[in-house]
């Protein structure tokens, strides 16, 4: 069991996301821009969810809603988790952005690296 | 057919993030990162999660947008060119990623029925939520009973953001001795914007009451109505002006609402505790478990409402009324 | 004791006391009467996490079903003697520190933000509290950003325009820690089909070694400990903790200070033990030898960074830092000595920093800044402070018949217990170091006398701040000298983690 | 049952390729006002046309009436976007290439 299960179609879907998860890592690391970072932050939790639901998915099943003609569903517990981490996400952004709002009053700038210089000149 | 839909999904998804990282402009970035979330919500429906699609399409499309907008319009607008040569930040990135992928290579394959995580809990969501609480949607079931208690942290989650960013940037009230008429946030010369506007007003809270009540048998919930309203709310305020909103559903009002919203939901878990239960243990409400169930998940879904639809308006005022205050 | 129908709903009590105070506060119209929901909330809650600690003595863990399902399917409160130790210094900290807040608050936050203040301090306890209640890994998480997502905008109401800057680092940097923490939930998720903690530590227990899965669960470690040293400012991962300690309202150092990386050092607690099991954790993965040199390393640099600083509160902040090193040290020695050290030095940093961060805020009362040049002269103005100030920094130094000597007494034990000298002499240097840090602040504040004297305007503080200030200088004292209750809860807490889940 | 079927396919297939043709528009068309009226078509007509062959297939059911109202509103709102964008556009002082060309010639004659 221990060689690689080169299933490629059958892991392709987490590997995508992750790739867009660091994407947004990458966003959010390397840019100063401080709404450039918010937007990676987005995209880095945004790509989770992804991968969450993934891992909720069943092959020819249906969404979780009863039906009687359908008796095969995707698991709903990834989805119930995912929609409390998407109001948690968009909390964290909210609160981001009047931090930015207020810096840009306060500082002039929302380039991570004036903002340094502003703080040392003092 | 469903894996091409995917395949096409994700590789726009890709393409998307890759522009965000390289535009400088943070408008399109913006505008970006509502398409990629709108892309995403598209995958969410195809992967069968139509109530996270729902609430993503919802909130990060929607909300989120309008928000980092909001929030644009009282900073720049361009990013600077980084100083310097990112190099650490993609190396610890290639790291991260490759530790991902290499924890990956024992998940079960995409989409296989047999892997544990379909075996253990879920089942029993499936095959009894409809006898022991009632509503077709299991993820209503889930979301409001089984584990209501998260459902309860995330009503204060988003009110405490509301809290947050009403502390931070704060409201002023400027409607003192100022007639609506000289409002200058009213979008004076957009007739047919203004017209259509009241048009569809009723429509869409119309559609925000449906989304609440019919939770419990389609996609929707608490959650996501709150959101529609609380759109609702913002385009009254960008075509009709901000004051006149303000008159509507002053702040005063809404931070009560969001208040309220909140100790419903903790008040429904307490009056279970007052009827023997424990927290959130809506079965001692009604006459019978299934009908306390009903009446729980009824109340702590209106909660959920009101909290949120309260505080993205709260939050949405914050960040309006900043830049003449 | 206002609210006791059964003792089988005190788990719950614990956090629904601060969080359904905090919307009151708001419904209130004046900032006093918030206060006053807020000081009595946070009382009770300790009164709460008094009587649990008792009923667990007697009766052992205590478990709670919300909602009244079952373990796997619904979410479980959980205590055990660990849970219901950090239950109860965060809910000390926070009884003591609302009555303090009362002058500080109106002396540093905007009056129209008082309510806000005192609702986003609840939100915050209560984010914290149900952190360590909860036995369902998701319902930690969640949690975990209520209790950040406050504390952003707490720090961020600090005066000084840098607290911006401080809280949106913070924030860049929580959010981050905290999705790896939902990367790795999700990974463990995905391999055993739960989210219950003692569901988890049963079903991982039965993936062999060898098998499929096991990558899965290393990779899930490995990102489970990235985001919870993100979170306990762990060395090099400790980057927005000295902005964010040094900017944030006095009140809401002393409060974080005193409990947040506390709570992350639990979470880090519970995850390798208690779900992963030490013996894999640290057999196999090693964490013993992963995190031994970064708690060296933050001892000692953060120390040095220290001596330093012009600003205080931020020799202070790092010194934190130094100090949460010789929690993970204690941790990462795999004895039950060394975990029991790391388990007391939290009680015991708890108090001590407590202590000096609301000196900081009692200087910050009179003199308007805490920079060393303001100290000068303090000694004789505000002599019951500074005295504070003398008995805290000697409790940090771990001087003996003070709460920080039993500590590192236990540390250096379990130092010695592995053969290992060197990392004896660490700790010793990193409390050398402390002396010298803390010595500059008591020689400018004593023997470096202020030339012109001005009126009697920075006299002493008002004993609003002074008593629960002087309650805890007298728990160091106290703690120091009897310090049977504290060594017996962490040497207890220890043995239970140890034996725990066993593989 | 046969005909429907096609009839679906003739929509879906033709609203797809006004889509197309938006999108193909909105990229080689030369200035803001002309990609607007790119937009305009997938807007309008694709949707339009897209809604209506998925409706063939529901047949008589609540979904047709959910489509149905969706296809509403679409087409109330679509045209009202277009319209204040063009407005927005006018009002910051972006000219239609149209008179541009116009002044030009203007300017040449004279």
């Amino acid at each position: 069991m221990d060689s690689i299960p080169m299933n490629v179609s059958g892991h392709f879907n987490y590997w995508v996301a992750i790739f867009l998860m660091m994407t947004g890592f990458y966003v959010v690391i390397s840019r100063g821009n401080l709404i450039k970072k918010l937007i990676g932050l987005n995209l880095f939790s945004t790509s989770v969810f992804i991968l969450y639901i993934s891992l909720g998915k069943i092959h020819g099943a249906t969404a979780p809603i009863a039906s009687e003609t359908f008796h095969l569903y995707s698991n709903p517990l990834p989805h119930v988790l995912i929609l409390t981490a998407i109001v948690v996400g968009v909390a964290t952004t909210a609160v981001g952005l009047a931090l930015t709002a207020r810096i840009y009053e306060q500082y002039g700038t929302i380039e991570e690296d004036e903002i340094r210089i502003k703080d040392e000149s003092l | 057919m469903e894996l091409f839909i995917d395949i096409t999904l994700l590789t726009f998804l890709c393409i998307t993030a890759l522009a965000i990282t390289v535009i400088r402009k943070l408008f399109c970035a913006v505008m970006l990162a509502g398409i990629f979330s709108l892309l995403s919500a598209c995958l969410f429906v195809s992967m069968d999660a139509v109530d996270v699609a729902f609430t993503e399409a919802a909130v990060g499309t929607g909300i989120a947008t309008v928000l980092m907008l909001a929030a644009l319009n009282l900073s720049h607008s361009r990013e600077k060119c980084p100083p310097y040569q990112p190099l650490l930040a993609l190396l610890v990135v290639c790291t991260t990623g490759a530790v991902l992928v290499y924890g990956t290579m024992d998940l079960p394959a995409f989409g296989d029925a047999t892997a544990p995580i379909h075996h253990h809990v879920a089942p029993r969501y499936i095959e009894q939520s409809q006898q022991e609480i009632g509503p077709p949607n299991f993820v209503t079931s889930i979301l409001a009973s089984y584990r209501g208690y998260d459902t309860l942290a995330e009503t204060v989650v988003i009110f405490t953001a509301g809290l947050s960013v009403v502390a931070l940037l704060g409201i002023r009230d400027r409607r003192g001795g100022q007639s609506i008429t000289t409002d200058r946030s009213a979008m004076k010369g957009y007739l047919v914007l203004r017209v259509v506007t009241k048009l569809l007003l009723p429509f869409i809270f119309l559609f925000a009451l449906y989304v609440q009540f019919h939770g419990d048998y389609g996609p929707g919930g608490g959650f996501q109505a709150g959101v529609i309203f609380a759109s609702g709310v913002i385009i009254h305020s960008l075509t009709l002006g901000r004051d006149r909103t303000l008159k509507a559903f002053p702040q005063r009002f809404l931070t009560i609402l969001a208040t309220a919203g909140v100790l419903l939901y903790g008040g429904t878990g307490l009056a279970a505790m007052v009827r023997g239960g424990n927290f959130l243990d809506y079965s001692v409400l009604g006459a019978t478990a299934l009908a306390g169930q009903h009446l729980g998940i009824f109340l702590v879904e209106l909660g959920v409402g009101v909290t949120v639809f309260a505080s993205m308006t709260l939050m949405y005022y914050a960040f309006s009324y900043r830049k003449e205050a | 004791m206002i609210h006791l129908p059964h003792l089988a709903h005190l788990a719950i009590w614990q956090v629904l006391f601060p969080l359904l105070a905090a919307p009151l506060c708001l419904l209130l119209r004046s900032g006093r009467l918030a206060w006053l929901i807020a000081t009595l909330a946070s009382w009770a809650s300790l009164a709460v996490s008094v009587l649990l600690l008792r009923t667990i003595n007697c009766n052992g863990p205590l478990t709670y079903n919300l909602g009244g399902w079952p373990a796997p399917w619904g979410i479980t409160y959980h205590v055990d003697a660990l849970s219901a130790f950090v239950l109860l210094i965060v809910s000390a900290m926070a009884a003591l520190v609302m009555p303090y807040a009362a002058k500080s608050v109106s002396r540093e936050i905007d009056v129209e933000n008082h309510r806000l203040f005192y609702a986003l301090l609840l939100i915050c306890q209560a984010g914290l509290l149900g952190i360590v209640v909860t036995g369902d890994a998701f319902n930690m998480y969640v949690f975990l950003e209520l209790s950040s997502l406050s504390s952003y905008a707490l720090i961020a109401l600090g005066k000084r325009r840098r607290a911006l800057t401080a809280a949106f680092q913070y924030l860049v940097m929580g959010t981050i820690g905290a999705t790896f923490i939902l990367i790795g939930i999700g990974l463990l998720y995905s391999l055993t089909g739960t989210l219950n903690i003692q569901d988890l530590a049963v079903r991982i227990a039965l993936i062999p070694t060898s098998a499929v899965g096991h990558r899965t669960l290393i990779t899930a470690f490995a990102f489970l400990t990235v985001g919870f040293s993100l979170k306990l400012a762990l060395f090099p991962l400790h980057l927005w903790l000295p902005n964010a300690y040094t900017y944030a309202p006095s009140v809401v150092t002393t409060f974080l200070a005193a409990t947040a990386t506390k709570v992350a050092v639990y979470m880090l607690l519970r995850f390798s033990f208690s779900i992963l099991g030490s013996r894999f954790v640290f057999e196999q993965l090693t964490l013993g030898k992963i995190m031994l040199l970064p708690s060296l390393a933050a001892i000692i640099i953060a120390s040095l960074v220290a001596i330093f600083q012009y600003d205080i509160k931020r020799m202070l902040a790092y010194s934190s830092i130094a100090q949460i090193g010789y929690m993970t040290l204690g941790i990462s020695l795999n004895s039950h000595t060394g975990l029991m050290a790391g388990i007391l030095h939290m009680f015991n940093h708890a108090l001590m920093k407590g202590a000096l961060f609301m000196v900081m805020g009692a200087v910050s009362y009179r003199v308007g800044s805490v920079y060393l040049n303001d100290f000068r002269g303090l000694g004789r103005r505000m002599p019951w402070t500074m005295a504070a100030f003398v008995i805290g920094g000697l409790s940090l130094m771990g001087v003996p018949l003070t709460a920080g000597f039993i500590s590192k007494w236990f540390l250096i034990e379990a130092a010695l217990e592995t053969g290992w000298w060197s990392i004896t002499a660490v700790i010793l240097l990193g409390s050398l170091l402390a002396v010298i840090y803390i010595w500059r602040v008591v020689e400018t504040a004593y023997f470096n006398p202020l030339q012109e004297i001005e009126d009697d305007e920075h006299t002493e503080a008002p004993a609003s701040l002074l008593i629960p200030l002087w309650i805890l200088i007298g728990a160091n004292i106290y703690f120091g000298i009897d310090t049977s209750v504290p060594v017996d809860m962490a040497s207890w807490a220890a043995s239970a983690l140890l034996e725990g889940t066993m593989r | 049952m046969e005909i429907t079927a096609i009839i679906t396919a003739l929509c879906l297939v033709l609203g797809s390729l006004l889509g197309i043709t938006g999108g193909i528009g909105v990229y080689r068309l030369p200035d803001f006002f002309t990609r607007l009226h790119a937009c305009g078509i997938t807007d309008s007509a694709c949707a339009f046309l897209i809604l209506s062959g998925l409706m063939f297939q529901t047949g008589t059911s609540l979904e047709t009436v959910k489509l149905l109202f969706i296809l509403i509103f679409l087409l109330i709102t679509s045209p009202t976007s277009t319209h204040a964008l063009a407005k927005a556009a006018l009002n910051s002082g972006e000219t239609p290439l149209m008179e541009q060309q116009q002044t030009q010639q203007k300017r040449e004659e004279r």
